[in-house]
């Protein structure tokens, strides 16, 4: 009754927009038509920096968690597996595009400009935050958000101050913004999912909502969410939805660059559910054996996206110098992570008053001036 | 030179809102029947007609994503003003309020300012229905990242609308309903006390009251009785409950050594508790009595019939006075 | 942009289910094919007290509204327009069905058996709640809840009871429960609401979402909480859902009937929007000419709901002495209220502190007694 | 004969629940990840396989869907015991926890009681992420309708749980999750203090020692360590935040005349005012000292790293026993 089991509804062949098959052949669903000549724009290298966004930011991945496994983070949330849908959507914002992540868009950070050092901060436990949105560097990524969904109605809220500047639909794709956040399947249940669908309708927010189905809410499957596709919320809201096979770079990206160049065109907000699987636990925390199968995870190991994309590669004929040097390049970034992790300083006692406030704040400078002064008893104590 | 004028709270509250749209094209109103209606309680009265409908927001009917989306147009440069029908109707919102607006500024370090006001209309003496008469200033205060501020007069409110705005930080703008009728004189022309500043309204030798909003009109009130049974009353006006300013409040303390605070809100774990204990730390040496406390029954605001006896009123403040000068 | 004008879309001809027409005859839309066997079964007894409930309810409507004008009561939302969709609704309800309102369903508790004075009690500010749901002359009629969209939440926990209980789907119609819940345009925009029905879909409960569309939230159109008709977001969670014309009692009643039926029989939840308006002010404390024209306001008249079905009945040859008997009644009705109203006592001091908590309260006993004590110092010194 | 047992505080929360549904078929369990999984902090664990999907239920992810469908339950005679996966996330709830589940038998006027129970897993000392370290009690404390607790040993968190869900009100069930995994020793047989009773813990005649859940083993630390120095502490554990049993506290404070209440909530407008003022006014002439507090600062709870600094350990509150002893 509650959960009708660990096997959720297969993606439907038709409906979602596939193009490379798990094998890595081009072999376009149906609804894929359209998307179509968005990936035979695509050159030798953007197709190869799709793959080697996924790899790198794969071996990074697994240097975290063996980061925390090693007692140098608190915690950490892999997001193995998901690579397609991370770097197809990424790659498809503009420079000028805002995204909203919630915590396990370690790809989506890394290739706006996010150093993913700034990413363990947070899971070290340096920070709340990690690295400043507003820093051009970082490529309009915002901070993590840890309580599911909140960040959709930011996401909206930003969106309609886009509109309310006239900041699109002025028909240059180039300058004009459009915004997409990142929610899960566990998320979708929120009210502030919700609400924020119905002010993006409301307001008709050029905006991009990115669902990354990777069937599990921790222990709990996407069946006990909702027993029919999450895509098909969004029209009730009046908004187009578009189901995508999360596994399949190429279709992610096309289904979302469309997406995002129409609501900045301002043709109104739109959702897309990406379809993949969360391969490794949920966090360091948890253990996925208590509550899937082997079996299900074989599956989908099956699919995965990487191994897809190398043989899609590998068949239009990339050297196997490119793969070569795509490990290298893994293996630095996850070796630069894991020194620069160590190095990691805690945070000074004052930042803890900080910035709490813009403003002075009486209260608050009275509280740090007594723990300077008690922390300072000690020193001279034990002096 | 002055320029004052005579209005009502709600219309002083109107004028600065007015003033603080006209200063700067980023100030936005968001809210339920604010546009087209002016509000329930017509506060944005007119706002929408000289502005237009995309300064004063007719939202969707949904706190939590008025609040959320406020924080999103903040971020983007805008300093959303939202109006939260009555205070009852904010707990929806409260998710967005204590775990994003308060602790954004901080999540970044310091890299981005939240400037976004929530105007609140609350407390009794209306004679209204469930949740509509409620003071949940309190769980405002608790919340690091929030100031939270309560003006009592016209002048206040004219003045403090604007600072709140201007302030970079989130701020909680309490309301006292019962006050948006009654007139006063607003000096359009010298700024009030700072945002964070309480003041000593009235000056008096023997007892010390403290409040914030609508309870101060009812500390005049009884510092007025009281005088004319010979004892003199100093009234402390809080107006920020979130820092409170002590410096005013521990004077009259250590000056009279006898302290009563009021509130509508019910007494456990308030504001009010917080005051008492602080006043009782730092002027202990000056007490002659325990700091009394005056504030609503620790029970759901009650129906109309009863707000009556369910408010503290002049003569519940001055039982406590008594209660003070009997030590 | 916030709100495309006061004139939202009008319902859709053909999908929404009508059978009567505004001129009180039968002509039922494509949609209204499979409910016409449930309104062909209706005898003359039960159309007119379709009638009498809707005429009688309003003149009790308009007598609270005037009370409320000549000071007796703090507050009154008129149901004025909203009759049929609410005598239909729960007409179809049985006895053992669980009813949800929210704050101006005064046609469907009195149906239910609630003394309307009882409403009144709440609006005149002697009462938070007004009756006892448990108790059986209340017909199940749970009571009003002021926060937009909470009640829903509720219905939908009571409904996970009756099926965790066992009480539905064993095809007894006569004994399996149901739960309706009313809600508004305007709240459909709540979190609350998209919650309540993630947790029916995936709990499949006996249960219908009746919102009521009465075209405004206080002076806010429908258009801005939805650009589409907002019965098209219940298919998103898995769920049936029906527009129906709420001024036509008739398709109301059928709607509603199978819906609940389907519902108790374990076919899962159902929505219903029924497309109705509110003809009066919001509440007495409202002003509506400040937000819409006055021709729209006409145009809904000659929609009027109690004025289709008296056509409808007179062209069946419903006699004049059973017009005048409801009016009859209908004065009574509200003479009776009028009374009663002006008798209604203030509650007791001590009611304040006694019904907070269940069982003994330390600090409240303290705060009740220190009351006692304080006026009754009064009393002496009075005295 | 009693019959003890040395077990875990969360072993000790699963016993208590485990009896608690094997007592009642109407007791379910609800919340995110705590049926499969046995929830993140195991502390529903083997309940599901023991009890059915139909007792222990996977929800929705949700937390307003959680408490909202908890009380129709509540509604058709259920007893639902809600899980919130962690301090910081209770927010979404608000609303229908405070709008709602605390007022609805006063809705009601007495002809429906609410029996539910939300267990918070709450407090610091686990070095987690933002959200997951809090301490949101003063937020329902001051909330007329609810019931506050939190059991500090194991064997009160095996009945007060049991009692808690035995209780026809809604009660917030506060889990300092930092006291998880040291063990303690239960007595299945014989049924501790009632639910809403402070205790004293430790004897001694200088100062009072006030705090509740992970707080209480601080304090016991600091009593140790003020021992050495010649100074004799009393502890006591309030059990209940709302209502406070002040008794046992007012008995204390009037023996030694120095008190400190200490917790890890930000102190402003916390539990810890309320008890402060109530003592400073309760025990007024037996004080030789201002009742001092020890509280988390007035900020969000910090980074990890930070932790050690933001909570109050037991040399903050010697610090604040020494002040006390100097007046
Ligand atoms: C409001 C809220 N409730 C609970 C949690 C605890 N929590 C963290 S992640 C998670 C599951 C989220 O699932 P999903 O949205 O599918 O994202 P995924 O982890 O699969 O990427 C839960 C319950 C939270 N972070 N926020
Ligand atoms: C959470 C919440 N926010 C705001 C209000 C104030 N309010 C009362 S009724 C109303 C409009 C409701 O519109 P709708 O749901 O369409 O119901 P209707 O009044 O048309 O029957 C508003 C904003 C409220 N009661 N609850
Ligand atoms: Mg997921
Ligand atoms: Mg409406």
């Amino acid at each position: 009754m509650t959960s009708p089991g660990a096997s959720p509804q297969e993606p439907e062949i038709d409906r979602t927009v596939r193009i490379l098959s798990a094998d890595g052949a081009i072999s376009p669903s149906a609804s894929a038509e359209r998307y179509l000549p968005l990936v035979e724009a695509l050159g030798d290298a953007e197709l190869e920096q799709f793959y080697r966004d996924m790899a790198v930011i794969r071996a990074f991945d697994r240097q975290a968690t063996l980061l925390q496994r090693q007692g140098q983070l608190a915690l950490w949330p892999p997001s193995q597996g998901q690579e397609a849908a991370q770097v197809g959507s990424a790659r498809a914002a503009r420079a000028q595009d805002h995204l909203f992540p919630s915590y396990r868009e370690h790809v989506v950070a890394t290739i706006r400009g996010v150093d993913p050092v700034d990413i363990i901060k947070l899971m070290r436990g340096t920070s709340h935050g990690g690295w400043d949105p507003t820093d051009p560097k970082n490529g309009n990524t915002h901070l993590y958000t840890l309580v599911l969904g909140s960040q959709t109605l930011h996401a909206t809220g930003y969106a309609m101050g886009i509109a309310f500047d006239g900041r699109h639909a002025t028909g240059d794709a180039d300058s004009d913004e459009a915004v997409i956040v990142y929610y899960g399947d566990g998320a979708s249940s929120q009210g502030d999912v919700h609400e924020a669908m119905v002010f993006a309708a409301s307001y008709r927010t050029p905006q991009v909502f990115f669902l990354q189905n990777n069937h599990w809410a921790i222990s709990v499957p996407v069946a006990t969410q909702s027993r029919v596709p999450l895509a098909g919320r969004a029209p009730g809201y009046g908004m187009e939805a578009i189901r995508v096979d999360g596994n399949d770079v190429l279709a992610s990206y096309a289904v979302t660059r469309l997406a995002l160049d129409e609501a900045r065109a301002g043709h109104g907000p739109r959702a897309i559910e990406a379809v993949t699987y969360r391969m490794g636990a949920h966090t360091t925390s948890d253990d996925p054996t208590k509550y899937r199968t082997s079996d299900e995870e074989q599956s989908w190991i099956a699919r995965d996206p990487i191994a897809r994309m190398r043989a899609y590669l590998e068949a239009r004929g990339a050297s196997s110098a490119f793969f070569a040097d795509v490990e290298a390049e893994a293996a630095d970034v996850a070796a630069d992570a894991r020194t620069r992790t160590t190095q990691l300083e805690a945070p000074s006692r004052d930042s803890m008053f900080a910035n709490v406030y813009s403003e002075p704040h009486p209260l608050l400078d009275e509280q740090r001036q007594w723990l300077a002064d008690y922390e300072a008893s000690f020193e001279e104590g034990g002096a | 030179m002055s320029d004052l004028q005579t209005m009502t709270f709600g219309k002083a509250l109107n004028a600065g809102l007015r003033k603080a749209m006209a200063d700067s094209d980023r100030v936005l109103l968001m809210g339920e029947d604010i546009g087209r209606l002016g509000g329930v309680f017509r506060v944005t009265e007119g706002l929408q007609a000289e502005f237009g409908e995309r300064r004063v927001l007719d939202t969707p009917l949904a706190e939590s994503g008025i609040v959320g989306t406020a924080i999103g147009l903040a971020m983007t440069g805008f300093r959303p003003v939202v109006e939260i029908q009555f205070d009852g109707f904010v707990f929806p919102a409260f998710d967005q309020i204590t775990t994003q607006l308060a602790k954004l500024t901080n999540r970044h370090e310091g890299a981005l300012s939240l400037p976004v006001v929530i105007r609140i209309p609350y407390g009794g003496h209306i004679g209204a229905v469930e949740h509509h008469q409620e003071s949940p200033e309190a769980y405002f205060a608790h919340t690091p990242g929030l100031r939270v501020v309560s003006p009592s007069t016209p002048n206040d409110a004219y003045w403090m609308i604007q600072d709140a705005i201007a302030s970079k930080d989130p701020v909680i703008f309490m309301e006292p309903k019962s006050r948006y009728w009654p007139k006063g004189e607003v000096d359009l022309s010298d700024r009030a006390l700072p945002l964070h500043a309480s003041r000593v309204v009235r000056r008096g030798t023997d007892v010390t009251l403290v409040g914030h909003g609508a309870m101060v009109t009812t500390l005049l009130q009884a510092a007025v009785l009281a005088e004319a049974e010979g004892t003199s009353c100093e009234v402390v006006d809080l107006r920020s409950l979130s820092p409170v300013d002590y410096g005013p409040i521990l004077d009259s303390a250590r000056s009279t050594g006898r302290v009563v605070v009021a509130q509508e809100a019910p007494g456990h774990a308030s504001v009010g508790s917080e005051i008492a204990a602080t006043v009782a730390e730092r002027a202990f040496y000056s007490l002659e009595a325990p700091v009394l406390r005056v504030s609503g029954f620790d029970v759901p605001f009650p129906p109309a019939k009863l707000e009556g006896v369910y408010l503290p009123d002049a003569d519940r403040v001055l039982e406590a006075v008594d209660r003070a000068l009997a030590y």
